[in-house]
């Protein structure tokens, strides 16, 4: 049986159609009308997501692969728009719409008192609409399409406070470095098409043996392996939207933008695009081994180097959104072991945690009255029980505790980078077992200073008004009334949230990962397929558990534990301390390696000072000085040279006539005759 | 035996003395009529010789135009002369330049 | 009657203009809705031809031939094929825009304006049906008059200054372009077009009339390094006359060249080839470097221009190139589209950009970026759209912007990589300079006193701006019917390329 | 002996000296009162002249006087238009003299004179009838350029004119004796044959230089163009307006008389001789009048440059070459007094209006008379769709046709330094606001006015259907 390709267009744009009413006609709906049609819509695509996975795993329905209607047609390349599902697909739809909808539920409570309410959900409405077109597009250009959209609602909802400079500047930026992937990407596709003749997925991945042997020349005896440069060109791509390193600066502060959207946008779903797409993509990516390498090693660095930064943060937000970029990493890295199934599994289960964690974040946020300095609080669990609960699920699944959603996904990852033989995975191998360590000791540092230790805030005595202001304009620390736990509506999605990160591994592991689950969505070459390995080894999710405590990655759990239970509930001085004996390190750390300083003067300051020269050297100069200016100067100076012979003298007059005579008599002696 | 050439270097002499005392002569206007009368009469030396030479009459015809025309053409050259006169009091052609450029 | 569909779109027009200088601006808003009425009148008839298209040929249709009855054979002769036809769409949507759109702002001799306005409808109409050489040079030439008078009669402080650089720059070229036609008329005793592009001719005098065109073209597109004219003009018109230059009269060069250059000199067109691809990639990241520094709203906007036409450029020469090393024929059909598709969608997107800094200047009278900012917390609904367009100018996918850069890019990868690399630097590069005064003007908080004081826009002017939207949607998210629209001509232009003269 | 036939053929030129004449007289015994009718009579009998010119054209050339004078399609063009812009004058003319107290008779009949001299030198058939046109012609003109007794710019203007001119024709004649010397017959139709097989080639083409030098002169070529500003300059308006017009057509005519019907045969050796004249008068015209500031100088340059344009058409040799330079003088002639009739209609009693400042913001003070200059000027540019763009590409077409492509593309970038200074005027009437001081509402009088607009629309119109023109000027050159 066949998927109905009207559920499918439901799906997508029942949320665009929530865009639009709340977008255009928020004053006319008003608030509660607003967050109703956008709640609507995308619990309309949520429900029928779900009975499209269904359809697919239980009903048996075949995968879904048709064009709604062309884009464009030129000759033999025709462009469309259409939909390509199947269970990676579906499984993906799941994840963005579920997520999205309970973010959509805590927008209500956590957007409660701002100005822009209407067109926040409109914006994180769009985003749904994008984030669907871009994971169910069955060709690469309506895949760069959402590419591009979810990247334009990522830029404008991280300026959402536009007021805020520091808001505008990290918009702009998050938009121009993810402009840099895409440069990158569009190269892809372009060779891509040039190759292989095509943009449309089935027909690609069709022909994509053929790139085997087939060289692009780079110049006159540079001939570089076709499927090596689309690889690497597309990765590049995602190695914007998933914040790889080099092009992860724009990540952290992307959390300028209201919570909601640090938990939808850039931890549950649009980062992981990239992640989906070089798994989408893994027909391709299976050719180049060196390009497999390149990703492995990128994501390696990214999973150690950016894991270390969270350890300094004070930032509640950024810790969580380092531990994002170092999680991304892990995925990156069983990309490149060709454990692409490992990779999404952890998309799936970090979606849920990492979600529950900002979510959590987020009411933390509240309470405290749009205080993030972790600095100023402490001893929050017995003002908020139930986001201190959920958010130690969080934590615990991050951490990769064993029977937690995190463990299952992130342990088969790191066993896949010990089974593999790639180059670059010893390398690998290490980044990502050291990860386990530094992602503990981040989140626990975290845990510990919100939660738990003595309250580092104080009340004022009077209550004031302001119950949430954007500015925070009181003094660091100084509340207006205490903290007390978030309405229902930002609870509810947190429960709803723990549970998944509770349970979804250890229930879903073993089909996932270990059946065909994926089917022909995922292609591996024989050999390189480090999953089935450990597939042998699998002896059901209770097992893995089990064993999973008497691996390393617990015990350094466990060390990571002990350490900071030590410093932060017993000694907290001691952290001072070690910061005082580490200090270089901790500089390097707290600069976050000069990257983004390096990157501002390189390319922001660099820019403008080559344009400037460019503008006064080049155009006003060379063009309109000397060139257009000039010859025009040129022509007067001459126009003026010649009206001195007009002398005003009949006898000049007459020696002009003569002398024409003579030329002419002259010029006959000589050429005439 | 003087031939045709030799008439027609008279002309060409006459001609050229003419033309130098056109643009040479910074003095006087009067000067300029007399070259002008110079030339004209060079060139009725060549048409008469010509006809003359190659016995044909219509030169000959031609000349007297000239002559007539001439006397005309002297007679406005000197009205305008006086007219320059009674406007600037000088008959100097090196003060004669307030149009120039 | 449909026969006489072009000569309508071109003279009526005219006519309004000379009823707007008899009547006097004695009653102003008589004046207006006279003018805006021929507008939308003219643009109903204009797209009401579309059914009327026969897409699948790709000769002229709509044919009109009159002879001028003089010794000289040269004739009235009027027709439009898909491309032609694409763009006289553009002008007639164009100007309706414009008159609806400088409605208030011009109080000095209003209806001087307004003819200028339409007589240039009218001229540009023309230019762009006309079949017969002399005729097409005759409109080219004569709407300078009135763009001259509208930079430099409504024009800004250095009016005088951009007006002449404008007129004589433009006159520049086409007064070699003049000569070059005449000595194909001494060759093919026709000013014909069809006649001259069937005209054999030798490589020495195709390499003469290439260059002859292209400067002619080149400085009307404007290529760099001649582009200089048009940030001034830009700058210094008046809302309505920038739009028309930006939306219309540069993409008569890109017309030109794909009307002339091409056939008349295809062999020399692939000698050259790679001299164009050069060329437009300097435009495309040199002047991205250049707009990003601008202090004046429309001089980015003008060097944006630049940069985007460099996409015509780059997409009509790679297909050339791509002919002429017997690449993949239908990979050159794709650039040769694209660059048609980026001159429309250019049109509406500049268009629409020069309309909201207009909107802008008409409350704050500065078009300099400092002098605003936090303009998004007094005029959302305006910020909404300068966001979208802001975004299309970028070249988002969705909007026009983007599938012509994308049509281009994905051709010129099979040129050579390296050409793909550095067209595909404009999303960096536009995406910066576009969005960087995008923050600099909308976001942030309210800039100044002024700036907090300024009225969001009115329904006339959300009208305008959303035809623009319109327009920039629909051609983005399915551009087929433009495509398949000039389809048929496009494809003829490649196979006439591909069969070389000599 | 002469016939009656002859009377006949000759009848507009008979009958344009006896009005002339009847005109002196009664400019004699009339009040000055009354010389409005004197105005109009002579009006009316230039419009006469005209009538008899064309209704008594035969189909066929014919002569008349054993040869001295033809009568053909070539001479009945160039009269017709002669005559046509000497009314234009005339009408243009009146109020400026009036205000001036130049409103006199001999104004009116020395111009006629030329006017015939004029047409004598159009329908010249021999070299004797070219000598006494000419001089009619020249003479009249000293004379008028003198007009204003009290003027000393009129009085320098007209003894640089006289001087140089008697020069010019002094060499003009000189040549004329060589080429009489070298073929022994002066009536130009033998010429043409004779001039085959002289035995003094060099002789025969040392004359042809000389009577360039006089055809140059009366062109206002470089270098024989130094006149050419100081007279314009010098000269009352109405006058210059006068020289600017019907003598142009003149020059072309001698032009083709001298050197189609009498040296056709010599072409190759004129011909580049003409280049190089061409080439002098588009650079200096062009170049010298961007530093003008006397509108009048200015336009002076400028004829000097469309002199150049002119010569591009004849050096093509052929008769298109002559039809597109005959084209060009009769465009010259209807933009030349259309421009000057701009100014005359802006002058007041005190108030010249020959500077380029005197036109500033005239699109605030007239609208319509600004419109018609921004017509004449874009005319004078050749800018589309103008009768100034046809006439040029006429000649251009020519030029190539010559192939001499190098030679219109000289032309084509004098025409871009030209466009500068007449964007110059316009930019000065309607980008310009007007100062202090300059009246703000400008009301020439109603016939100068009517017939002033006929004239500038006539270029438009012309300009868009220049097809019957070209025809006439093509039918009229034997193939």
């Amino acid at each position: 049986m066949e998927l109905s390709t009207s559920i499918l267009l439901t799906i997508a744009l029942a949320p665009l159609a929530g865009c639009f009413l709340a977008g255009f006609l928020g004053r006319v709906i008003g608030r509660a009308g607003a967050h109703t049609v956008t709640i609507l819509g995308v619990a309309a695509s949520c429900g029928l997501s779900f009975y499209v996975l269904y359809q697919l795993v239980l009903g048996g329905a075949a995968v879904y692969n048709h064009n709604v209607y062309t884009w464009l047609d030129v000759g033999q390349i025709s462009l469309s728009v259409g939909f390509l599902v199947d269970r990676l697909t579906a499984m993906m739809m799941v994840v963005v719409t579920l997520v999205s909808l309970l973010v959509h539920v805590y927008t209500i409570g956590y957007m409660a008192d701002d100005d822009g309410y209407q067109r926040f959900f409109s914006y994180i409405s769009l985003f749904t609409f994008s984030m669907l077109m871009l994971v169910m597009s069955n060709n690469f250009m309506q895949l760069f399409f959402g590419w591009e959209a979810v990247g334009l609602v990522s830029y404008l909802l991280i300026g959402f406070w536009a007021r805020r400079p520091t808001a505008t500047f990290a918009s702009l930026k998050a938009f121009l470095i993810n402009r840099v992937g895409d440069f990158g990407f569009v190269l892809g596709v372009a060779a891509v098409l040039y190759f292989l003749g095509s943009l449309d997925y089935a027909t690609v991945f069709a022909a994509a043996p053929s790139l085997a042997g087939k060289t692009l020349a780079i110049s006159q005896n540079v001939h570089w392996d076709a499927a090596t440069v689309i690889a690497v060109l597309l990765f590049i791509g995602a190695m914007g939207k998933s914040a790889q390193v080099p092009l992860h600066v724009w990540l952290p502060d992307s959390m300028e933008g209201p919570t909601p959207i640090s938990a939808l946008i850039h931890a549950a779903t649009m980062v992981t695009a990239g992640i989906f797409m070089v798994a989408r993509m893994s027909p391709i990516y299976e050719l180049s081994p060196a390009a497999l390498s390149f990703v492995m090693v990128i994501g390696a660095t990214g999973a150690l180097f950016t894991g270390l930064i969270g350890i300094v943060q004070n930032d509640i937000k950024r810790v969580v959104a380092y531990s994002t970029l170092s999680q991304l990493g892990y995925m990156t890295v069983a990309l490149g072991v060709s454990a692409y199934a490992g990779a999404v599994f952890h998309l799936m289960t970090h979606a849920f945690f990492k979600a529950l964690l900002f979510l959590g974040a987020g009411s933390v946020i509240i309470a405290m009255h749009h205080e993030q300095d972790m600095r100023y609080m402490g001893g929050l669990r017995k003002y908020m029980p139930v986001t201190w609960i959920t958010m130690w699920v969080g934590a615990l699944a991050l951490c990769g505790v064993p029977f937690f959603a995190g463990f299952y996904s992130k342990d088969s990852i790191i066993e896949a980078v010990g089974e593999s033989h790639r180059w670059g995975a010893g390398y690998a191998y290490f980044c990502v077992m050291a990860g386990v360590f530094v992602t503990a000791l981040y989140t626990f540092r975290q845990m510990y200073l919100t939660f738990h230790g003595k309250e580092r805030f104080t009340v004022a005595a009077h209550h004031g008004h302001g119950a949430h202001d954007d500015h925070g304009h009181h003094a660091p620390g100084v509340l207006a009334h205490p903290p007390k736990e978030s309405p229902w509506v930002v609870t509810l999605p947190l429960v709803l949230l723990a549970i998944p990160s509770l349970a979804v591994g250890y229930f879903t592991i073993g089909p996932v990962l270990f059946g065909d689950w994926f089917g022909g969505a995922i292609h591996v070459e024989e050999g390189g397929n480090v999953l089935a390995e450990l597939g042998r080894e699998f002896h059901g999710s209770l097992a893995m558990a089990l064993h999973g405590f008497t691996q390393l990655p617990f015990f350094l759990v466990l060390a990571a534990f002990a350490i900071t239970t030590y410093i932060y509930l017993f000694k907290p001085a001691l952290a001072g301390r070690i910061k005082k004996a580490f200090l270089p390190l901790y500089t390097l750390l707290d600069r976050k390696y000069w990257v983004d300083e390096v990157y501002y003067a390189v390319f922001a300051k660099g820019g403008v000072a080559l344009g400037r020269l460019f503008a006064k050297r080049g155009d006003g100069k060379l063009i309109d000085g000397a060139l257009v200016n000039g010859s025009a100067g040129l022509v007067r100076r001459t126009a003026a040279g010649m009206r001195q012979l007009q002398s005003g003298y009949l006898y000049h007059y007459a020696f002009a006539m003569i002398f024409g005579l003579v030329l002419l008599l002259g010029g006959y002696w000589l050429f005439g005759r | 035996m003087i031939t045709l050439s030799h008439y027609i270097v008279l002309g060409a002499v006459l001609f050229c003395i003419a033309v130098a005392g056109l643009f040479i002569n910074r003095k006087n206007v009067i000067v300029l009529l007399m070259a002008i009368e110079l030339m004209l009469l060079a060139v009725n030396t060549n048409f008469v010789a010509f006809s003359r030479f190659l016995g044909d009459v219509s030169g000959q015809v031609f000349v007297f135009f000239i002559l007539t025309v001439a006397a005309a053409e002297s007679a406005i050259g000197l009205a305008i002369l006086v007219l320059l006169f009674r406007n600037r009091s000088t008959i100097n052609i090196a003060e004669i330049d307030s149009m120039k450029g | 009657m449909s026969n006489y569909l072009l000569s309508l779109l071109t003279w009526v027009p005219v006519l309004c203009g000379v009823v707007l200088l008899i009547v006097r601006d004695r009653r102003p808003d008589l004046l207006r809705w006279i003018t805006l009425l021929t507008a939308i009148a003219m643009f109903v008839v204009n797209i009401s031809m579309w059914p009327m298209m026969d897409h699948a040929n790709p000769g002229l249709q709509f044919v009109e031939h009159l002879s001028w009855g003089g010794p000289i054979h040269t004739a009235y002769a009027l027709g439009v094929d898909g491309i032609a036809y694409a763009m006289t769409l553009l002008v007639t949507f164009g100007t309706m825009l414009v008159v609806a759109g400088s409605w208030g702002s011009i109080s000095y001799k209003l209806h001087q304006y307004m003819a200028c306005i339409m007589i240039m409808e009218g001229l540009m109409i023309g230019c762009f049906s006309a079949t017969d050489a002399l005729l097409f040079y005759v409109f080219f030439e004569g709407m300078l008059i009135p763009m001259f008078l509208l930079i430099g009669v409504w024009g800004g402080p250095r009016r005088i200054y951009a007006a002449l650089k404008f007129f004589i720059y433009t006159f520049c070229g086409s007064i070699l372009l003049l000569v070059s036609l005449i000595y194909l008329y001494t060759k093919a005793g026709t000013f014909d077009i069809r006649a001259l592009a069937a005209l054999p001719l030798s490589m020495t005098e195709q390499t003469w009339l290439f260059f002859a065109f292209l400067v002619a073209f080149a400085i009307k597109i404007p290529m760099v390094p001649v582009h200089t004219w048009l940030p001034d003009a830009h700058v210094e018109a008046p809302t309505g006359a920038s739009v028309d230059l930006a939306m219309i009269m540069l993409k008569i060069g890109g017309y030109g060249m794909v009307r002339f250059m091409l056939p008349i000199a295809p062999d020399a067109s692939a000698e050259y080839a790679w001299l164009i691809i050069v060329l437009s990639l300097v435009a495309v990241v040199y002047i991205g470097y250049v707009a990003l520094v601008q202090e004046d709203m429309k001089r980015v906007m003008a060097y944006s221009s630049v940069a985007h036409m460099g996409f015509v450029t780059l997409g009509i020469f790679v297909a050339v190139a791509l002919v002429h090393e017997g690449g993949s024929a239908d990979t050159a059909l794709l650039g040769m589209q694209g660059a048609m598709v980026q001159m429309l969608s250019h049109g509406f997107i500049s268009g629409a950009m020069f309309t909201c800094v207009g909107m802008l200047y008409d409350r704050l009278h500065t078009r300099m970026i400092k002098d605003y900012g936090g303009v998004m917390n007094v005029m959302p609904w305006f910020g909404f759209f300068y966001v979208l367009f802001a975004m299309a100018n970028s070249g988002l996918p969705g909007t026009s912007g983007f599938v012509g850069e994308f049509m281009v890019i994905l051709a010129s990868f099979a040129v050579s990589p390296w050409v793909a690399l550095f067209a595909a630097i404009t999303l960096v590069t536009g995406a910066a300079y576009t969005l960087w005064m995008v923050k600099r003007v909308l976001w942030g908080e309210i800039g100044n006193a002024h700036v907090a004081a300024m009225k969001d826009i009115n329904l006339r002017e959300a009208a305008v701006l959303a035809a623009f939207a319109g327009a920039v949607m629909v051609a983005g998210v399915w551009p087929r019917p433009f495509i398949d629209l000039m389809d048929a001509s496009v494809s003829q232009l490649v196979h006439q390329i591909a069969s070389p003269k000599i | 002996m002469p016939t009656l036939n002859d009377i006949l053929i000759l009848l507009p030129e008979f009958y344009l000296v006896a009005a002339a004449c009847v005109l002196l007289l009664l400019d004699a015994f009339m009040k000055p009162a009354q010389r409005g009718v004197l105005h109009w009579l002579s009006i009316a009998v230039l419009l006469v002249g005209i009538y008899l010119v064309v209704s008594g054209q035969p189909d066929v050339p014919v002569t008349a006087f054993g040869g001295m004078f033809v009568r053909d399609g070539v001479a009945e063009i160039l009269k017709v238009f002669a005559l046509l812009t000497t009314a234009l004058v005339f009408v243009y003319a009146r109020p400026y003299l009036v205000d001036r107290k130049l409103f006199v008779g001999e104004f009116y009949t020395l111009a006629i004179f030329a006017v015939i001299g004029v047409m004598l030198l159009v329908s010249a058939g021999n070299l004797v009838m070219v000598y006494l046109g000419l001089e009619l012609l020249t003479l009249s003109s000293y004379a008028l350029v003198a007009l204003n007794r009290d003027s000393r710019l009129s009085s320098e203007a007209a003894i640089k004119y006289f001087v140089l001119g008697a020069m010019a024709s002094g060499m003009l004649l000189y040549g004329m004796s060589m080429v009489y010397g070298a073929t022994g017959t002066l009536a130009l139709a033998q010429l043409h044959g004779a001039a085959a097989h002289t035995a003094m080639p060099n002789l025969l083409v040392f004359g042809l230089i000389f009577m360039i030098v006089g055809i140059g002169f009366k062109l206002g070529a470089a270098p024989f163009h130094m006149w050419i500003p100081d007279v314009y300059e010098g000269s009352p308006t109405a006058v210059t307006i006068f020289i600017g017009s019907a003598p142009k057509l003149a020059a072309f005519g001698m032009a083709y008389r001298l050197l189609d019907t009498g040296l056709g045969d010599l072409s190759h050796y004129w011909q580049p001789v003409l280049a190089v004249l061409a080439v002098l008068s588009l650079a200096i015209g062009n170049l010298v009048a961007i530093v003008q500031s006397n509108l009048k100088r200015l336009l002076a340059y400028s004829t000097i440059s469309h002199m150049g344009y002119l010569l591009l058409g004849l050096v093509n040799a052929g008769p298109e070459g002559y039809a597109s330079a005959m084209f060009y003088a009769i465009s010259y002639a209807l933009m030349g007094t259309a421009a000057f009739g701009v100014i005359l209609a802006l002058a007041r009693a005190g108030f010249e209006c020959d500077r380029i400042d005197d036109l500033k913001g005239l699109n605030h003070r007239s609208p319509w008379l600004a419109f018609l200059m921004l017509l004449v000027m874009f005319s004078l540019a050749g800018v589309p769709p103008l009768f100034g763009f046809f006439a040029k590409l006429m000649v251009l077409e020519a030029a190539i046709h010559a192939g001499m492509v190098w030679l219109a593309v000289v032309g084509a970038i004098a025409a871009i330094v030209g466009l500068y200074y007449y964007l110059r005027v316009v930019k000065v009437m309607y980008f310009d606001r007007p100062d202090e001081g300059m009246e703000t509402r400008v009301q020439p009088d109603f016939a100068l006015r009517a017939v002033l607009s006929v004239n500038a629309l006539v270029l438009l119109a012309l300009g868009l259907g220049w097809g019957p023109l070209l025809n006439w000027c093509r039918a009229v050159f034997p193939g």
